[in-house]
This record gives structure tokens, C-alpha cells and sequence, in this order.
């Protein structure tokens, strides 16, 4: 229990985070957000193509499969900062997906898909179901059968699946948690159904995997099964604390805005200490958050400081995004509760997170059973 | 009111049970809202109007109110058991909140006899639709300073102006509306009168308001050049910072002379218990969980509180302290309990908390984050949640004014 | 679920509150808890013989054993006055001394001792020992032998044990936990110790029960024992919640005073929010308290209601006297840091009940495991 | 100072490390303060003041001040190691707090070169203890109203007035004092003066005042016409509010300069895991308590944030947004956290948090709840909380004076 995590930065980082502040700021201004919300597609294809070309489809992806070569701590800051801006796209499914292959998948694998998706393939996983577990191992639907694979069972929350060309799903194959990939044009019709999910920024949805097989060649490494959903769960949460955290400051300073705009009772609203020591509740709290999100990111591939620090990381940001998000609403008041406020899309996208690859308590939880 | 009759209370107790059994459509093939601010669609608005007029057609709202206004003339006790009874087959709520419970108790404490004449049996039996126009947009929590003028012309006033939140706006036909007809007072309370107005007449316009929740429920009005008969004022010009206060006061709990029934549903910690009992987490029931049940068992104890400090009311010995202290908390107490416990109950639903309302994945319909979200009407509207600690601050503890 | 407790306010009630108000606030002025902290009895025992005249030490006594012939309900209103004024004395262990005896006594040791209670002799329980377990039943301390009991083992927390006539100790005794009735004047030397406790205007003994014999006609009835300890630990708790509370209600009161009357930056501290707001909520969780502790004391004999309503209603204190207190020292600034002010004497009564008969968290738990 | 040479650090380090090994006594047969505010015997004075001697005689003590005031002239890495060292062998604090941490670095930053030689030294040997005469008894917060006067006769000023809450105030050589020299000025900061005064001369008289704990520490002191040198005035007069603001930034840790070591040992998350880990409940170990559990992670990851929250105040990149933000918020930050952290470990204690400081039956002999009640000194004293909140919303987020 020496080392629960330590802040570090690097060069690149810090880089990334500069880039990525002005891109997002510029590209994903609230009006383009709320117009995307009443898109279907749900994010812009050509800011899309402005990431690849940018190079971040592939930051944590080696050269060698056409990727930068760096990690999951320099997408951190990029993450971080499209969480600031509620920039809705399919950058963090795709880049878990490349993190499943690279954690699972066997050679041929990693390097007929990794280039894609670094060139622009957006794709995406399908982990959750029906019973509501978080551990990622409790899988239920299956993959039967030989050199053919016949898959059955049903997937909640595969975010971005109508955009994917890829699919990476987890199946109960041979006694054991596996993980399979689909090609999206080979779903049958029918199999994805368009969720209706509190973040109205993300794009979710349902799969059927009843009537969908595929080639054993799509099953990713079975050995290495278990190890890449521990790594998924990880670098999901990660990814997730990023958006989260890039989300509580955009909150607060949406929030602190509005305190010094708004009037009552002749004074400016920021200046009755009702409204102005709760925000520096959630501006302290999310210091805290932000400090735990960037030691995750550098502790992120040190063996259990990793798993430690990731874990901290989600517990914090979740704390720091609900109180910010809950305040928002009550300190803008009557507007608050309209849907024209912003309040409620930083509100929602935190019950979203706080909902995904598991709560507080649960990380609470595995924390106390590795460290207490 | 007579005195009670033990054995006539238990009889009407009995019926109203037996109706209340009998009348509660458990499943009316649509969500109805939780609360009167909720009320999003004519389909919705249809069915509780209906509802009410039939509850008080049998008796059951207003019945301790005067049978020359469309009530039941019976002691308070008798509504006390139609509500109970109410409330035990889960009927939905009461529609006209704002004439039931702000504009109701007003008239009959201080209206004219003509006023109660007019508009009390209406207010009962659901045809006119009240709706209080009290906040502007510009002037949230700081009611005395609203701008919207009235200025006397013959026998009626011109309004201009405009005011928010005005709960079923477009259906009301009538506004109980604070404005300013003496912009020069030198106290701004000074300048303000009260009215009882009609809403459908020329130069009334009302525009929904889309809450946070991506629903309707409220609307904006605005007021040019309306004209609305002088004979609505209540109180005397000038008066109406005084009149709207009391009528707060009714709504903070802090005075009697409701109706009867209940104007929204709350989910309670047994509605969270059950849910509790129906999640899983990492494989196991939810509720064998230690945490979540010290969780739990500390919204029970403060639900408890509550409903306890309700009866504790009653009982002056015990409230002599700071006699009008639990009256005052108890907006605070319950509406912040409210959004809390929402809060709670969607973190319980786990990664299914990723739904919301229309999915069919969605736990219960989606109302504990619908819930959630709306909770906030009640925080913010009626005098923030900031604004009572205020009051309470001030009023019951004697501290000073920020 | 259904029942969990209901206000009920009985005239005896309401009389008694009213008497003891006025005599705890005459009797009990701070300056007098202050001067009785200095001394080494604790108490003042012309007060006591004023209690024992008023009837107070009958009032849950029958009748017939020269009692009042009300109940612990009756009880409450006087101590929670006594808390308000930070009285001190053994008004509540000589309570709950008859309330063993009551429930657990023969009918020759009733008959025997409940008069000389109520006529005012002092007298305790010796519950606790040195593993801090709450759970009465869990008893280390032994008595053995026939016709002669030979004890043995530590007992702590024994309040007022120098002042009293009689201790009443729970021992392990056949098997099983038992009751057992300590003249005082049997004490050998040395058997008492006084504790140094967190509540300085408490006197609370260490009792050595190694080498005290007493007859066998001294054990309570052994077939009631079991129950008699549930009896007492409610009872405790009851009584403690009364305390508390009224203990809360002088802590506001207190603060509320001082936030009226002290200047900074030019105007009353209280008009500041951050001071208003949170006194507010201490008001607020007073007040669920004070009717969590009516609740208790109105439904305290109904079998099952009793001990839900009581143990909600000690949850309920500790929750509002702790806050209450601690913020009591805070908001009074640099004088709430001095040993003059009397917001620490409400902080370490706070921490001393909290301490005694179960604290928020064990009560929760047992509730969990009634209602849950 | 010269560049670091990491071999050169690496020995060093490795001394400091040995040195502490073997010079820390874990035992000196009583028990030690935690906290210079706590030093309430001259036994523990007198302990205090010789170790802190030793550990500057031995060079790991203002390493990195410059020589010639009896630093080492060493680059800052080599104070912390020296500090780490100090911690990890559990080192008595070091005494004096107020010379170490807030005369020197104002000294070192803005002090004449006479201010320097004369007291630096003095400083890190615990030779001239020091102390603060900031707060008054009616302005705890108030600062900018001290109304403490000195008036300039010739090469002194004659100082009238009382001061309170001064740390050491009995056994203090010099004290930096904030004191009315224009009480005509127009702004009422602009009124006040800064001076480096000597304690130990007619007309001072310190005062113990006795601690919520039952214990001493503090003093007030009471100034009747003492003659103090014109040459301690910090400032040109009239400026002692910049410079008292300055000196207060020192102690919110916005502002480098001190000399190393630590005035403040607290008990961390390990500290009160450990106490969890000894204690029973109900008959079971306390740690495999579920609800204990998550308490305890709530507590280890927020002392966490607050450790790590320190280490990214050093990048750059990470601060830019809110640059002082980090740095404004410690004090209340870790205030809080200690004053809650203890207040658990009070719980944790079970029957035997009835048990204080002196009885044999305490639990660790009563730290916890000592602990606790002291921890209100961090949080009152320096700004309270309360003051934090309004610096940090003012300064760092933007929001207008309250």
C-alpha cells in the first residue's frame, strides 16, 4: 500500500493537451452539441476525420500497427478535454477497442484491425447485459460450435454501434469468458435497436447476437481472455474518469458564470456565500478528481498501482461531477430546470458514467478488498 | 364544524376505503404524473380533471369545507380518512393544486363573500383550472420585486408584463397574479396588489416551457395590454406583498385550510426498499449489501423524521420553543429529502441507470431519474431551497438578515 | 414496516416538562456544571434530595414498590431538560437501576429495593467491559459458586459507582448471562477506580469485581435475564436519546446567542450564510430528533415498535448533537477554541453518548436487520 | 544556489536517512505535541528546542538557505530529502513554527540585510523562538481592524493593546506584529504596520489561555505602552497589511521559502487503518465491517487527492486553467480533512471513545479524541474555513466579494 499512484506528465501530454484544448473548444461549441443531440448519426463525420488525420485514432496504438506508439496516458488529456466540451463521437469506443485487441487479440488480428482503426474505423465493444454486472467476466450470452461460431444472447449499451465497422463482444465460449469479433455488415437486420440512454449526447444501443456466426478466426486470444477484460475494465473506467472530469470543470465554470451574471435581491447571485462555498465544494472537489484522473494516467500501466489509482480516479471524478451536476441545476435556479440550461447535460452525463463500468461503492469496494 | 361523531367518521371512513377501492384504475394505459407540475399532456390533463371532479363528487375532496361552496360541511377528521383512503389505493393526484391549496384557503380566510360565491365550488370540482403567477423571469427568488404593472382604468386594470412557471398555465382559467400598481412606492413591497385574473381573455398568452427533463408542465405568460376586472383584487391596493406571503404560507405548510387530498406522489423509502429488493450487483441481491443497507436505513430514519415532525405539530407542548418552527422546516425538510432520495434510488439501478424514460431496458419506466430531475421544481420553486434557510435562519432563529 | 413509532404526548408528560424546564435551568446554571466539574463528587446533593421530594426518581416506579406508577415515557421529558442544562448526578443510572430490577428482579428484591430508589438512594449498572462490545449479552465477568457467588472480571463505565448504594453488574453465571445485586458498602478497597471520560461533568468508575462475593440471593432472576438486558439496553438508549437531544437544543441556543451577538467585518456573524445555513441544518436535524425521541418514548412498550423507534431515535441524536457541537466550536471562532466556551462541553457530551449503548452505525445495523 | 548533483543528493539523502535512524528517540518518556500549537509544558518545550538545535547543527534544517544566516546553501532537493528522512523516521516536529515558516521567508524575500543577519540564524538554531500577534481578541477574522496602537516616538514606537491566540507566546523572543500606526487612515488597511518586536521587554505580558482540550498552548498578550525598536518596522509604515498578507500566504502554502521539516505531524489514512485493524465490534474485528470499509476508502482516497493535488501544483500544464487554485486551496483542504479524520477515528474507538487523554483504558491514550478538538486550531485559526471559502471564491474562481 506504499504506492497508491503519482502524478507525472509528460511531454506529450502536456502537447496533446494543448491541441486538444483549442480543437475541442473550437469544434464542439454547445450549440453544435445540442444540434448533434437532435442528429441521429449523433456526432459529426468530419471532425471525425479531422481526428484521424490528427493522428489520435492511434496515440496507444504501436507504430508497428500504424499507430503513434504512446498510451492510454497521453489519450487522457484528449478524452479529457472532448469531456469539457460534451463532444459526442465514437473516439473512446474505438480507442477501447483497439486497447481489447491489443490486450487479447492474436497477431493476425492486431494487425489486419489496429491500422484501420487508427486510420478511422470507428468500433466499439459490447460488454454489458441484461443482469447489470460491472464484472466484466459474468458473461451469459454464448458462442458455440466449431470452426464456425454461432453466437447467441443479447448486449446493453454498445455505444456507437450504427457508426462501427467493428465489434468486439464478449461470449461465454468453452467454460470460459471470450471475446469475439463482428463485423457490423454482417449484423442481420434487426439486431441493433437505438437505446434511449440519459446522456442524449451518446448514441447506444442494443444487440442481438441470436443468428449472428462468425469464423473461429474472429475469436480473440483465449488465453488471454481474462487478462484483456480486467485490462478493458480498466482502461474503460480511465477513459470514462477523463470525460468525467473534463466534464466537472466545464460545470463549474458554467456554473460560476452564471453567478456572475445573474442578479437578486440587487446583488449579483455569486456574491451570497448560499451559492458561493458550495461551488468552491465542487471546484476543491474537482481539483481532487483531476489530480486522481492524471495520476491514473501515469500510474495506469504499473501493475496494481494501476488497478489502484484507476479506481480512485472513477470514485473521485464520480463524486466531483454528481455534486458539481446537482448544484449546477439548483444555482441557476428557475432556469435550471428548463431544458435550454446546460445544467442538465452535465447532470445527465454524470448519472451516465456513474451508471458505466461501475459506481463508487463498487470501486470502493474492490479498492477495500485490495488495500484494506 | 360539529364536533366529531366516532361512529359517523368510521362509517364514511369505511366507504370512502370501499370507493377509493373500487374507483383507483390501477392501470389507466398511460403514465400519469407524479405531480401537478408534471402534467405534460391533454391526454394526462383529461384523465386528472375527470378524476377530481369525481373524487369530489363522491364526497371525498373539500369535504370539510362549507357545503355552501361545494364542500361537505363534516369536521376536518372526515377528510383526514378520505385522504387516508386516497392515498392507501394509490388515486392519482389531485389536479388543481393551485386552487385547491393557495387560492381555496385564501378566499375562505379572507375573500369577499362574493369572491367565495364565484370561484370555490369551480376550484373543487375541476372545471376552472387555477394557476399562480407569482415569479418573473428576471426576478426568481426576489418576488417583491416583480415588474409586471397593473394600472387601474375605470373598473378594471391593464396588465403588462410577464411572469414564469406558471403550472399548468395553458389550461388555467384563472391566475392568482402579484403586480405592481404603484411603481413609485418607496418600500418596493409597497407597490405591489394581488388579483384574482382570468387568463382567457385577450392579451393573455402563455408559451410551455421544455423542462430539464425534456418534458412540459409549464409555461410563460405574457401580459399586453390585458384588462382584468378590478373587482379581483384581494386585500386593498398596495397590499399585495402581504396577501402573497400568506398565501406561501400555505404552501410551506405553516397554515390549514386545504381541501384535502394530495397534489403529487411521492415515491417513499418503501417504493426505494422494493426497488432495492429487485437489484442484483456483482451477482448477489443488492440488498444484502451492508452499505447500501446503512444507506438505506438512513433515509428511512429521516422519512421518519419527517412524517413524526408533521404529527409533533400538533402537539403544542412540544413545539413552544420556536412555535412556528416546524411549520417553516418543513418545506425545506421534504423537498431536499425528495431529491435526494431520487438521487439515491438511481444510483441503485446500477448500470440499468444508463436508461431513461421510453426505454424499455429502463427500471420502472425510467421515473427514479425523471424523478430525480423533477425534484428540483420543489428546491427551487416556492423559494429556493436557499431562500428557506433563509426564512428559517431569520424568522425562527432570530438571526439577522443577510 | 408498517409501525415504526408515533408521536403520543400524555398530560403527565407535558406536566413533567414543564416543572423540569424550569427546575433544570434554575438548578443548573453553566456556572454551576463548571464549578461541579471541579468537584470531586460531581453533583449536588441538596439537588438530588430536591429530585427525590419531587417524586422524580419514582416516576417509571409501580406504585406499590413506593414508585409513581408511570413509565419511562414519563422519564424522558425530565432528562431531556437535564441534558438541555448539562445537569449532572445519578438520576439516570438510579432510573435504569430500577428498570433492571424491574424486569429482571424477584419479587423479595423488588419489594426490597425499588423503595429506597425512589426515595433517593443512588444506585448503577455495571455493564461494559474491556472488549467494548455493546452487545450486552457478550459477557466475560463470571460469578460462581452456589449458595456464596464469587466474582470476577472488569467492568467499566460504571457512572456514579462512589455515589451509589447499589451496582447492579452482569456476570457470566451457569452457562449463561445473569444479573447480579452489589451492596456498595461490600466494596473492598481498591475495587473502584475513577476514569478520566471524554464528558467531564460525568463521574464513571472502573469496578474490579475480583474477590467480592455476594449470596446467591443476590442474582436477579435468572429465566429473566436475557430479556432484562434487552430491557436495559433500550432503556439506556432511550434515556441517552433524551439527553442528547435536549443537550442539542442548548447547543443551538447557545451558538444562536453568540451569532447574534459577535461583530466581525462590521456586521453580526450570523447574518453571514455560511454561518445561517449550516445552523439551519442543525435546527432542522434537531427537530427530526426531538420527534424521533417522542416517537420513542410514546411507543417505547409496544413489542417491536418500541426498539425500532428507539434505536431510530438514538441514530437520530447522534446525527444532530454531534453536528450540532462540532459546528458549535467552529462558529465560534478563536473563543470556541478555549476551554471558557462552553461549545466543548456539548462536543464531548456528544462524543461520550455516541460512545455508550451502541453508536449510528450499530443501531443501523440492527435496524437493517428488522426492517430490511 | 548551484545546480543539483544527483550523486552529491544521493549521499546526502543517505546521511540524512542514518542520521535520523539513529537520533530519533521513539520514546523520550512523555508524550510529545503533534503540533507547535499543542506545546503546553516547558518539558516539552525544552525537548523540542533541543532537537530542533540538533537537527540544524546537523545540516538538515535550512539546507537550502543561504550560508551566510546559517543555512547550508544547498539546492531545495537536498531539504527535502533531509525532510523526507525526518518523516519517515517519525522526527519530533520542529518548534519554531513561526520564525521557521513565516519570519524567515519574509525575511529572506523582502527583509533589509540587518533583518537578515540579525535573525535568521537565531531562526533555525530555536535560539529566538517567535511568535504572531495577528489576531485581536474582537477582529478573530477581521484582521484588516486590528486595533493594536504603536505610535513613532523618536526611534520607537509605543505599542498599547492586547493580542490573541499567540502560539509559544510565553516562551517567544520576537514576535512579527500587526499594529495601528494611522488611525485616521481613510481605508482602514491602510492604517496598519508591520514590525519585528521584541517580546521580552516592560509592558508585554503574555496571558495562557487555556484549550478546549483541557490543555495550553497559547496566549494572549497585553501590550501597555512597550517601547519597541523603529528599525523592526517591515515595510514603510502604513503598508503592514500587504505585508501581514504576504506572511499569511507562507502559511497557506501559496509561497516557497521555508527551511524544511514539518511544524505539524498528523495522523494519516494508515494511522486510523491501523487503529481500524485493532479494534472489535460486536464481537468481530472492526475491518471486516462493510460500512467501515467504505468510510475508510472515502477517507484513504481524499488524503490521497490531497497529496497528489500538492504534487501537480508543480506542473505547470495541470495548473493553468486556475493557476493559484491549487495553492489557495490547501489550508482548507487538509484543515477540513484532519478535523474529519479524526472525528472518525473517534467513532472508531467504539465504547472506549468515552474514555480522554489521561485514563489508562484510552485507546492510543486518547490522541484521537485530542486530536480531534485541536484540529479546530487549523480550522478556525489562520482563516477559518469560512474565510477560505470566501478567498478561494473571490480570488481563485471570480466570484464578488460577499
Amino acid at each position: 500500500m506504499e504506492n497508491l499512484g503519482r502524478i507525472g506528465f509528460s511531454e506529450e501530454q502536456a502537447d496533446l493537451l494543448e491541441v486538444a484544448e483549442s480543437f475541442c473548444r473550437e469544434r464542439s461549441p454547445v450549440e453544435r452539441v445540442r444540434a448533434l443531440i437532435r442528429d441521429s448519426l449523433g456526432h459529426d463525420p468530419a471532425v471525425w476525420q479531422e481526428m484521424a488525420e490528427l493522428g489520435w485514432l492511434g496515440i496507444a496504438i504501436p507504430e508497428a500497427y500504424g499507430g503513434v506508439g504512446l498510451g492510454l496516458a497521453e489519450v487522457v488529456p484528449v478524452v479529457e478535454q472532448m469531456g469539457r466540451r460534451l463532444m459526442a463521437g465514437p473516439f473512446v469506443s474505438t480507442t477501447l477497442a483497439g486497447q481489447a485487441l491489443l490486450a487479447g487479440g492474436t497477431e493476425a488480428q492486431k494487425a489486419a484491425w489496429l491500422p484501420r482503426l487508427a486510420e478511422g474505423m470507428p468500433a466499439t465493444l459490447a460488454l454489458m447485459e441484461a443482469d447489470g454486472n460491472w464484472d466484466l467476466e459474468a458473461v451469459t450470452a454464448t458462442a458455440e460450435g466449431g470452426a464456425t461460431l454461432s453466437l447467441s444472447g443479447q448486449k446493453l449499451f454498445v455505444e456507437n454501434a450504427a457508426t462501427a465497422g467493428l465489434v468486439i463482444a464478449s461470449v461465454f465460449h468453452d467454460g470460459a469468458p471470450a471475446l469475439v469479433l463482428i463485423e457490423t455488415e454482417a449484423l442481420p437486420d434487426g439486431a441493433l435497436r437505438r437505446e434511449t440512454v440519459i446522456d442524449e449526447t451518446r448514441r447506444s444501443f442494443e444487440l442481438t447476437l441470436d443468428g449472428i456466426s462468425v469464423p473461429s478466426s474472429q475469436l480473440l486470444d483465449t488465453g488471454k481472455a481474462r487478462a484483456a477484460l480486467s485490462h478493458i475494465h480498466l482502461a474503460a473506467n480511465l477513459l470514462a474518469t477523463a470525460e468525467m472530469t473534463g466534464c466537472t470543470q466545464a460545470c463549474i465554470d458554467y456554473t460560476i458564470d452564471y453567478l456572475n451574471t445573474r442578479k437578486q435581491f440587487g446583488k449579483l447571485i455569486g456574491s451570497y456565500q448560499a451559492l458561493k462555498h458550495p461551488s468552491v465544494d465542487a471546484y476543491v472537489t474537482y481539483e481532487q478528481a483531476r489530480s486522481h484522473l492524471y495520476s491514473a494516467a501515469h500510474s495506469f500501466t504499473e501493475q496494481g498501482t494501476g488497478e489502484v489509482a484507476t479506481r480512485m480516479a472513477k470514485t473521485a471524478a464520480d463524486k466531483a461531477l454528481s455534486f458539481a451536476a446537482d448544484r449546477a441545476i439548483q444555482f441557476h435556479g428557475g432556469f435550471g430546470f428548463t431544458y435550454d440550461c446546460d445544467a442538465h447535460l452535465y447532470r445527465r452525463r454524470a448519472i451516465w458514467h456513474a451508471s458505466q463500468h461501475g459506481d463508487a461503492a463498487w470501486h470502493k469496494r474492490k479498492l477495500a478488498q485490495m488495500l484494506l | 364544524m360539529s364536533e366529531v361523531n366516532e361512529k359517523e367518521l368510521a362509517e364514511f371512513a369505511a366507504e370512502a376505503d370501499a370507493w377509493f377501492a373500487e374507483n383507483v384504475d390501477p392501470d389507466p394505459g398511460f403514465m400519469l404524473p407524479l405531480t401537478f407540475m408534471e402534467v405534460g399532456t391533454d391526454q394526462q390533463f383529461d384523465f386528472l380533471r375527470q378524476w377530481q371532479n369525481k373524487v369530489w363528487e363522491a364526497g371525498y375532496l373539500g369535504a370539510a369545507w362549507p357545503r355552501e361552496y361545494g364542500g361537505g360541511g363534516l369536521p376536518e377528521a372526515f377528510q383526514r380518512a378520505a385522504t387516508k383512503a386516497m392515498r392507501k389505493h394509490n388515486g392519482p393526484i389531485m389536479l388543481n393544486a393551485i386552487g385547491l391549496n393557495w387560492t381555496g384557503p385564501l378566499l375562505l380566510d379572507i375573500g369577499s363573500e362574493a369572491h367565495k360565491a364565484k370561484y370555490l365550488k369551480g376550484i373543487l370540482s375541476a372545471e376552472d383550472i387555477w394557476c399562480q403567477g407569482f415569479s418573473e423571469p428576471e426576478h426568481g427568488s426576489d418576488l417583491g420585486n416583480a415588474q409586471t404593472r397593473a394600472v387601474r382604468e375605470g373598473e378594471e386594470y391593464v396588465v403588462n408584463g410577464s411572469k414564469i412557471w406558471t403550472t399548468q398555465g395553458n389550461y388555467a382559467k384563472y391566475m392568482i397574479l402579484l403586480a405592481r400598481t404603484d411603481p413609485d412606492a418607496p418600500r418596493k413591497y409597497d407597490g405591489l396588489s394581488f388579483f384574482l385574473a382570468p387568463m382567457q381573455i385577450p392579451g393573455v398568452e402563455t408559451h410551455p416551457i421544455r423542462k430539464l427533463t425534456g418534458e412540459y408542465g409549464f409555461t410563460q405568460t405574457f401580459f399586453t395590454d390585458a384588462r382584468i376586472p378590478a373587482d379581483g383584487l384581494i386585500g386593498a391596493e398596495g397590499e399585495g406583498w402581504k396577501v402573497a406571503m400568506r398565501t406561501l404560507e400555505y404552501e410551506r405548510g405553516a397554515r390549514g385550510g386545504q381541501p384535502g387530498g394530495y397534489v403529487i406522489t411521492e415515491r417513499d423509502a418503501f417504493d426505494v426498499l422494493d426497488l432495492a429488493r429487485r437489484m442484483m450487483r456483482g451477482g448477489e441481491p443488492l440488498m444484502e449489501d451492508p452499505v447500501m443497507q446503512d444507506r438505506l436505513m438512513d433515509f428511512i430514519i429521516e422519512i421518519q423524521a419527517n412524517r413524526l415532525c408533521q404529527e409533533r405539530q400538533k402537539v403544542a407542548p412540544l413545539t413552544s420553543d420556536r412555535p412556528m418552527g416546524l411549520a417553516l422546516s418543513s418545506k425545506l425538510m421534504s423537498t431536499e429529502l425528495v431529491r435526494r432520495l431520487n438521487e439515491f434510488a438511481v444510483t441503485l439501478t446500477g448500470p440499468r441507470a444508463g436508461y431513461y424514460v421510453g426505454d424499455e431496458n429502463a427500471v420502472d419506466e425510467g421515473i427514479w431519474a425523471r424523478g430525480y430531475l423533477n425534484a428540483f421544481s420543489a428546491t427551487i420553486g416556492g423559494g429556493t431551497s436557499q431562500i428557506q434557510h433563509n426564512i428559517i435562519g431569520e424568522h425562527v432563529l432570530g438571526l439577522p438578515k443577510s
